[in-house]
């Protein structure tokens, strides 16, 4: 969920906390899981005990919290995943492995009620051993009226949950979910003492609360009797807050730093060029697209969008934005990687006669006006920029307006016709396509109402015939192409970096950046 | 003007660089090479007969950029500077005129908008308002007026104890004769020199707003954003990444040297001439 | 922000500079005076607690909606409303806040609930550390400098100083931050290119971790303090009793230093209290290339999360700051002003 | 003659290439005082400052030669020169306070040269400043010397500044018009401290000064300069009685004229009746103060600084309105501050201030300043416009083609009189005189006031003349009010007025304003009866 913090900025916390776990929800989906390449500098080699590492990472706020619940953006991830577990966790292979539960199944065919049996022998950092209320207490944390956790929304389903014996947790739903235990893997699922105040980061993680000043650092200290052995090298973390991307570069090349996060794709040949530093990529994490709204004049007509779909140069924006990292889009929300994705439909390229033919097709209407602030992706308003030049070279006035990216979530976004956004990209077809393209979805940007298309997409979701369910994804796909408001230019990478000594780096795939931000107890510092 | 001290190297220094600044600000639409926004190259490319300057960091024509750039610098410093004089000269004068209570309500009022911190106004009004050049310049305007009134005022204070001044009073003119015959008159070089010196005060403060992302809106740029876009450069000593902020500076040097200039004392070290 | 105000080296200034703007009025003793200045400062205070207030209502964007976000349910909204006083008038909601404020209580912040006093405190301390730093190095230095500049004055020594002060003052500070980071972090490995610190961190290293921020601040106020310095001189240098004392035989430096810098001390301070105010007040910039913990970075934050009583309170912490530093330039100046200190 | 202190050959003083002060010599004996006399811009000043090897700002000596002791001064190295002042050559500044140092005690100022140049203890200095003061006749000499400067008074600092100029024993004193800047009481008081100073220390002097009669009681030989150049020199005596020159016999000659006295009033023009006012409220500057001027006539209100006769004049104007009392101008009741008046009475009502140069704004030309008025009050333009312009300058004696200047461009006497054109540009009843002359040199200062007579009696307009000078009010006025501490100590006609038997005030002030000849100074000491109060 990259979403650059210029320091005026504000990072709206309540969508990026749905669409994370809509994401985790997802991830959880791809329970026929696939590796991802990742590019990890360093993997392979023998994980090196001791060290103090220290990581600087954007989107800290003075306004942050220890407390799970209101963890919003990479910074409290990472640092929340120091000192919390949660009951499950994505593997490096995308697939749901158990922390703080050693096995988990669901006790009623139906799918209703799950079982989830802890490990024995956890301890807090109080000293106190894990039980199965401390489960109950922290996921009630996210339920009821009162509760604005981010995490709540995972939850809505869950009618009831009970400690049916000290290490087992039974969890009721409203009904069926075959992809219930997912839920547990999001950010905000840390799992803290029963009746505990979580903002004091008492958990069962990997390493154990020094010091922590909101949007300035968090530092820790190795947790000596951690569950998991193969984990956790350093003696001690040091979470220093970087909204600067420069000061973070400044930091990493100074040795100031051994990670960081939210690498400047333009930056990114100098950076790597640097001796003793490495590039640590999840590969198209990340959707940038510049969603129109087919209910609004004049996006509700098919010929102006497929006119702005040829008008934008797509190689130029990867060039020049990304600089050849990441993948150039087909204006199709499917990654490449995914199993599901429609190889066979020709990508799109900038044509500037087939732009004006459709322009005039449907009458050259005027008042296109692209509403951008670098919140809405990062380098959304150079992108516009572009745009706005190769629009004019086939004789569509594309206006730019910059709005403040302050609020801009709140404002502009789902508000304006035509704008900028971003998502996380999902491991599976039904999650991406059901997350923004379903009628109903909250976060229907492109305000895409097909009841065949929603039909379809619920059809998937049963049919277990894999031919036929790539069939439909596949009609899908082809339709969002063809007719859809979604324009996307780009998929990129989540670029971090980190100095050489780095190493335990593995990619999570759907699991966001940083390992998944548990790179705290994964990597190691070689001497 | 009249009596403006006899020109020296470092004043022609000054004037050339101020003119040259205005020109590119006045002709940029023949100047400059390249539309604002348009890629002539990779990132930051090293100077070419294309890109003089070599290209910005989404390899844009930074001679370009920077041609359209003054021109924005300057119509945001100008303007905003212009209004701030506007504003501040004229109550300035005002108060010192009118002496009494009104010049304590003014005066007061004036130190209650100094006390205010510039960023908080800033900020909180840019957020508040829709970002355009209009609030820009108002913005800029306001909290530069405050620092116009105050040496305003004590310019004219020191007039209008003045004893032709007096005259004027006594022949029953009315203030607006006194503040625009008597008093700006003999104001000017004081008031010109504190002109230059808001006008590069403005253009300081602009590349701030602008570096905080408060500033000029896309697709133009002013030198602050200029700056902005290619920082990241300078960690890797692109040569690109020097010549916005370069070129900032340079012409605020500029503007003061020519300041210093308006402002040279006559009077010497060795104690004020007397008659003798 | 965007440097400080550069009227360097107007007489006028140097005037609208000068103590006690109209009531010279002597005979009053040095105690009623200061007396006077704090009251008219609390007035000030209190005017600008008022501004701020509404300046801070008119923020866009409901806070409640802002805070609960796509779950904004009405009710859900009105019970957060209710729970942070909202329902209640504006002027009330002033009353409350500033009876709070007075006895140094700014209320809980909207995001995300903490003691603002608190959480203010350490930025407070980071940020008046950094400032008092570089005070120390630029007031000593910049005030050395014009006085070299007056007793060199027109010679290239002269002209050596004006130029590169004034060089210093023209860059932006955000490129001069950066050009130091780049030359003294990433060229070479000398210093630390982020300064932050914690209050577990020895002071040694401490110091060590701030000279960069603020080796940018001493660039950014040297020239305006230096400038200032020499232009009172030159000013206090054209009165008949520097002839005087000329011609006494004294030497160029006593006179200058004896003679000349005594009565240049009023606009000198409050050029000090003016650039100083700036160092406490204007250092965002400084403190995000640097990732300096310190108050401006921490207002921005809540600024951007329409956390109103944290902005009020860091405005009202500013205000109250450039205030009080006028009010001392304002006593040292008389301190400095024989007529005031001694009375007919 | 005896040994010579300072002798100075073909002195030449250059700004820029304007000659300053064009080959002058002359000698000085030890023990005896030289009188510089001149007007502004007759070089004294920079002669005086030439004998401490120094020259202000943007000037050159570019010639001659300067000895003290035989030894040439005005190329000596910069130490040398530094060795010589504050040492064997002090100075005494015009106005002490301008040059005493605002920030430091007194004590300290006078004995500093003194301990730079080593040439005594501390304490012996401060003993021998102390002395000083005593001798000076100095308040308090024992504590004096912890006042701050602004705590002393002109005349007091005057002294002061003597005793500093003498404490570290000099041969010689430049005096640079130290009396200049004070009121003829104090000036007779500081002269005869100055004198007997002098005497008893037996130091040489260079007194200079533009008022022949104040350098006749202090000097032994007068050397009279003009533009620069040398006019006379000879001894008091000689200059006196047996001037060479036409210049020196101007300069004798002056302050003899006396207007008429008119042995009867006029109907009352302006009439002040129990006038109180002041600038801080409580603190009456003007106490009950009546008056009343007569058409056509001069009504002289004389005293010295402080007295209140200037504030008089801006009630009169309406820029200080009164607290109490009532002014009634041409029989009807004149309003009480400016705002209140109408157009009418505000042009009937004119102002010529002191110092000419503040009176006129530099950026207008001299035709803008004289138009403005004419334009204002009677709507004049074009061709109407400029003939009356023309006249008005006629009648002050100004060509035509002075129009065109800029204030800047005009001497002192020509600034005044287009002050005063620019008053009768109004054609006014009164014409308020704030020191016309005090600023200008006397021979300017007689052509002044010769043409303000004139002029009254040409329009006839009534002057309310402010002076501090007796010999003015002599000169010009019918009728004269003595002012003191804001009161009226002696008020009638002329004659009456500057006839015995006097009150004690006007008493001194008569016997202060020096007159026109050597030994006057001691007479009028000698007259005095009660020993000298500090002033």
């Amino acid at each position: 969920m990259p979403s650059h913090k210029t320091i005026s900025n504000i990072l709206q916390p309540t969508r990026r906390q749905l669409l994370q776990n809509a994401g985790l929800l997802s991830a959880a989906l791809s329970a026929g899981g696939l590796m991802l390449p990742g590019s990890a500098g360093a993997q392979a080699a023998t994980p090196v005990k001791g060290g103090h590492l220290i990581l600087g990472l954007d989107t800290a706020s003075s306004s942050d919290r220890l407390d799970p619940a209101f963890y919003t953006e990479a910074y409290m991830y990472t640092v929340g995943f120091q000192l919390f577990n949660t009951v499950l966790e994505l593997g490096p292979d995308g697939k749901l492995i158990g922390a703080l539960a050693e096995s988990w199944e669901a006790a009623t065919p139906d799918a209703s009620k799950w079982v989830f049996k802890l490990k024995k022998g956890i301890q807090f950092h109080n000293g106190k051993e894990l039980v199965a209320q401390d489960v109950v207490y922290s996921l009630n944390h996210h339920r009821g009226e009162k509760s604005s956790s981010g995490g709540k929304g995972q939850l809505l389903a869950v009618t009831d949950i009970q400690a049916t014996d000290t290490h087992e947790v039974t969890v009721t739903l409203s009904a069926g979910n075959a992809d219930f235990p997912a839920a547990l893997v999001d950010y905000h699922m840390g799992i803290g003492p029963d009746g505990g105040d979580f903002d004091k980061g008492i958990g069962t993680g990997a390493f154990i609360l020094e010091d922590f000043q909101p949007g300035v650092r968090a530092l820790t200290k190795r947790n000596p009797n951690y569950w998991a052995s193969d984990r956790a090298h350093v003696d001690s973390v040091e979470t220093i807050a970087m909204s600067d991307a420069t000061a973070r570069m400044a930091a990493l090349l100074s040795g100031q730093v051994h990670i960081i996060n939210r690498v400047e794709p333009r930056a990114l040949n100098l950076l790597s060029s640097r001796p003793g530093v490495q590039i640590l990529r999840s590969q198209e994490n990340t959707m940038f697209c510049f969603p129109m709204r087919v209910d609004a004049a004049p996006y509700d007509n098919v010929d102006l969008r497929l006119a702005l779909k040829y008008a934008i140069d797509r190689e130029e924006l990867q060039k020049s934005l990304l600089v050849g990292t990441g993948a150039i889009g087909n204006d199709n929300p499917i990654a490449s990687w995914n199993p599901y994705f429609a190889k066979d439909i020709p990508q799109r390229a900038y044509d500037a006669d087939k732009a004006a033919f459709h322009f005039k097709k449907a009458g050259s209407p005027g008042g296109i006006q692209l509403s951008v602030s670098d919140n809405g992706f990062p380098g959304s308003v150079d992108a516009a920029q572009l745009f706005q030049a190769s629009a004019a070279k086939a004789g569509i006035t594309i206006d730019v307006e910059r709005v403040p990216s302050d609020g801009y979530w709140d404002e502009v976004w789902l508000k304006k016709p035509f704008v900028a956004s971003n998502w996380s990209v999902r491991p599976t077809a039904d999650a991406m396509l059901s997350l923004i393209f379903q009628s109903e979805a909250p976060w229907n940007e492109t305000a895409w109402r097909d009841e065949a298309f929603d039909k379809l997409l619920a059809a998937a979701r049963v049919e277990l015939d894999e031919t036929k369910r790539k069939q439909i994804y596949h009609d899908l796909q082809v339709k969002l192409v063809d007719e859809g408001g979604e324009l996307i230019p780009l998929f990129v990478d989540n670029l971090a970096a980190a100095s050489e000594k780095v190493g335990g780096y593995v990619p999570v795939p759907g699991g966001g950046d940083l390992s998944g931000y548990r790179i705290a107890e994964r990597a190691w510092l070689n001497a | 003007m009249k009596n403006l001290p006899p020109l020296t190297p470092m004043a022609l220094i000054g004037l050339v660089g101020v003119a040259a600044f205005i020109v590119l600000a006045a002709f940029a639409p023949w100047l400059a090479p390249h539309p604002v926004s348009e890629v002539v190259g990779g990132v930051w490319d090293v100077p070419s007969a294309d890109a003089l300057l070599g290209t910005d960091n989404i390899g844009r024509d930074l001679f370009s950029r920077l041609v359209w750039g003054a021109r924005v610098t300057f119509v945001i410093a100008a303007l905003s500077t212009a209004i701030a004089f506007l504003i501040g000269v004229s109550l300035g004068f005002y108060a010192a005129v009118r002496r009494g209570w009104i010049d304590q309500i003014l005066s007061r009022l004036n130190d209650l908008m100094m006390a205010i911190p510039t960023l908080i106004f800033a900020l909180v009004v840019l957020a508040v308002l829709p970002k355009n050049m209009v609030v820009l310049v108002l913005v800029m305007a306001t909290l530069e007026a405050t620092r116009v009134f105050r040496v305003s005022r004590a310019i004219a204070a020191d007039l209008v104890g003045l004893d032709y001044v007096e005259v004027a009073r006594l022949r029953g003119e009315s203030w607006s004769w006194i503040i625009v015959r008597e008093i700006l008159p003999n104001a000017l070089s004081p008031l010109l020199a504190e002109l230059g010196l808001r006008f590069a005060f403005a253009i300081l403060f602009l590349s701030t707003l602008s570096f905080l992302g408060l500033g000029v809106q896309p697709p133009i740029a002013d030198w602050g954003s200029l700056v902005k876009e290619n920082k990241d450069g300078l960690l890797f000593g692109i040569f690109a990444a020097l010549i916005p902020g370069a070129a900032i500076a340079a012409l605020v040097i500029c503007v003061n040297l020519v300041v210093d200039w308006i402002l040279r004392k006559t009077t010497s070290l060795k104690g004020a001439r007397r008659n003798g | 922000m965007g440097g400080p105000p550069l009227a360097d080296g107007i007489d006028t200034e140097i005037q609208a500079m000068s103590p006690l703007p109209a009531q010279k009025t002597s005979g009053n003793s040095l105690w009623s005076l200061l007396v006077k200045r704090l009251l008219l400062g609390l007035l000030l205070l209190w005017a600008v607690s008022l501004v701020i207030f509404a300046g801070t209502q008119i923020l866009p964007g409901d806070v409640a909606t802002s805070m609960l976000g796509q779950q904004a349910t009405p009710e859900a909204v009105a019970s957060i409303r209710k729970e942070l006083g909202l329902e209640q008038p504006a002027p009330i909601r002033y009353v409350k806040w500033l009876g709070a404020a007075v006895t140094g209580d700014f209320g809980r912040s909207y995001s995300n609930r903490q003691d603002i006093a608190k959480s203010i405190a350490p930025r407070l301390k980071n940020t008046l550390l950094l400032a008092a730093m570089a005070a120390v190095i630029a007031v000593p230095l910049s005030i050395l400098l014009g006085i070299l500049s007056v007793l060199y004055n027109g010679t290239w020594v002269d002209r050596t100083i004006g130029l590169v002060t004034l060089s210093a003052i023209s860059l932006p500070e955000f490129f001069a931050g950066y050009l130091l980071i780049a030359y003294f972090s990433v060229a070479h490995f000398w210093l630390p290119s982020s300064a932050t610190v914690s209050d577990a961190m020895p002071i040694g290293q401490r110091l060590v971790v701030m000279l960069l921020p603020c080796l940018t601040l001493v660039l950014a106020v040297l020239g305006h303090m230096m400038r200032m310095t020499r232009a009172a001189l030159l000013n206090v240098m054209a009165s008949p009793y520097i002839e005087t004392a000329l011609l006494k035989g004294l030497p160029w430096w006593r006179i200058v230093w004896k003679h000349a810098l005594p009565n240049a001390l009023s606009p000198i301070v409050n050029v000090v209290a003016l650039n100083l105010a700036y160092l406490i007040v204007g250092v965002v910039v400084v403190e995000v290339i640097f990732v300096y913990p310190g108050m401006g970075q921490y207002l921005v934050d809540h600024v951007a999360k329409r956390d109103v009583p944290v902005v009020q309170a860091a405005g009202l912490v500013f205000a109250a700051v450039y205030i009080l530093l006028n009010i001392v330039a304002d006593m040292v100046s008389v301190l400095a002003n024989p007529r005031l200190r001694h009375p007919r | 003659m005896a040994d010579i202190l300072l002798k100075v050959t073909d002195l030449e003083i250059k700004a820029g290439d304007a000659t300053i002060v064009d080959k002058v010599s002359f000698d000085l004996q030890k023990g005896r005082v030289l009188g510089l006399i001149g007007e502004s811009g007759a070089g004294k000043s920079t002669i005086g400052l030439a004998s401490l090897g120094h020259s202000r700002d943007g000037l050159q000596i570019t010639g001659g030669q300067a000895e003290l002791n035989g030894r040439d001064i005005l190329h000596l190295s910069k130490r040398d020169t530094r060795l010589l002042r504050g040492a064997a050559v002090t100075y005494v500044a015009q106005s002490a306070a301008a040059a005493f140092n605002p920030a430091h005690r007194l004590i300290d100022q006078v004995i500093e040269a003194t301990l730079w140049h080593g040439l005594m203890s501390r304490a012996m200095a401060i003993e021998r400043a102390k002395e000083l003061f005593a001798l000076l006749g100095l308040p308090d000499p024992e504590n004096f010397g912890d006042r701050y400067p602004h705590q002393g008074s002109g005349g007091q600092l005057q002294r002061a500044m003597t005793a500093m100029a003498l404490c570290p024993h000099p041969e010689l004193i430049v005096f640079d018009e130290p009396t200049t800047a004070l009121d003829v009481t104090t000036q007779i008081e500081v002269l005869a401290a100055i004198k007997q100073a002098i005497a008893k220390t037996g130091t040489s002097a260079l007194y200079i000064s533009h008022d022949l009669a104040v350098v006749a009681q202090v000097a032994d030989d007068i050397l009279v300069l003009r533009n620069g150049r040398m006019v006379e020199r000879g001894s008091v005596d000689d200059i006196f009685n047996a001037p060479r020159e036409d210049y020196t016999r101007q300069l004798v000659s002056m302050r003899q004229s006396e207007k008429p006295a008119r042995e009867q009033a006029r109907d009352s023009l302006l009439s002040i009746k129990g006038i109180e006012a002041g600038y801080i409220p409580g603190i009456p500057v003007l106490q009950d103060v009546s008056l009343d001027l007569g058409r056509g006539e001069t009504l002289a209100v004389v005293g010295e600084s402080g007295s209140g006769k200037s504030t008089l004049a801006r009630v009169v104007t309406g820029l200080l309105p009164a607290s109490s009392g009532t002014l009634s101008f041409d029989g009807k009741e004149l309003a009480n501050g400016l705002a209140a008046r109408t157009p009418e009475t505000l042009r009937n009502i004119q102002i010529v201030n002191q110092i000419p140069d503040l009176a006129l704004n530099p950026r207008q030309t001299v035709e803008a300043i004289l138009s403005r008025p004419l334009a204002f009050y009677f709507g004049l333009k074009g061709a109407a416009l400029q003939s009356r312009v023309a006249t008005l300058l006629d009648q002050i004696e100004l060509p035509h083609s002075m129009l065109g200047r800029y204030p800047a461009e005009l001497s002192g006497g020509q600034k005044q009189r287009i002050c005063i054109a620019r008053a009768l540009a109004a054609d006014p009843k009164l014409i308020i005189c704030d020191e016309p002359t005090s600023a200008l040199d006397p021979l300017v200062a007689e052509g002044i006031l010769d043409l303000l007579m004139r002029l009254q009696a040409e329009v006839g307009t009534s002057y309310l003349f402010i002076t501090h000078d007796l010999a003015i009010v002599r000169a010009i006025a019918d009728t004269v009010a003595v002012m003191l501490g804001g009161k009226v100590v002696r008020y009638g006609r002329k004659a009456e007025v500057l006839a015995p038997p006097f009150d004690p005030y006007t008493e001194k002030l008569v016997a202060s304003v020096p007159e026109m000849r050597p030994g006057w100074l001691d007479e009028a000491i000698a007259r005095r009866p009660s020993p000298r109060r500090s002033s």
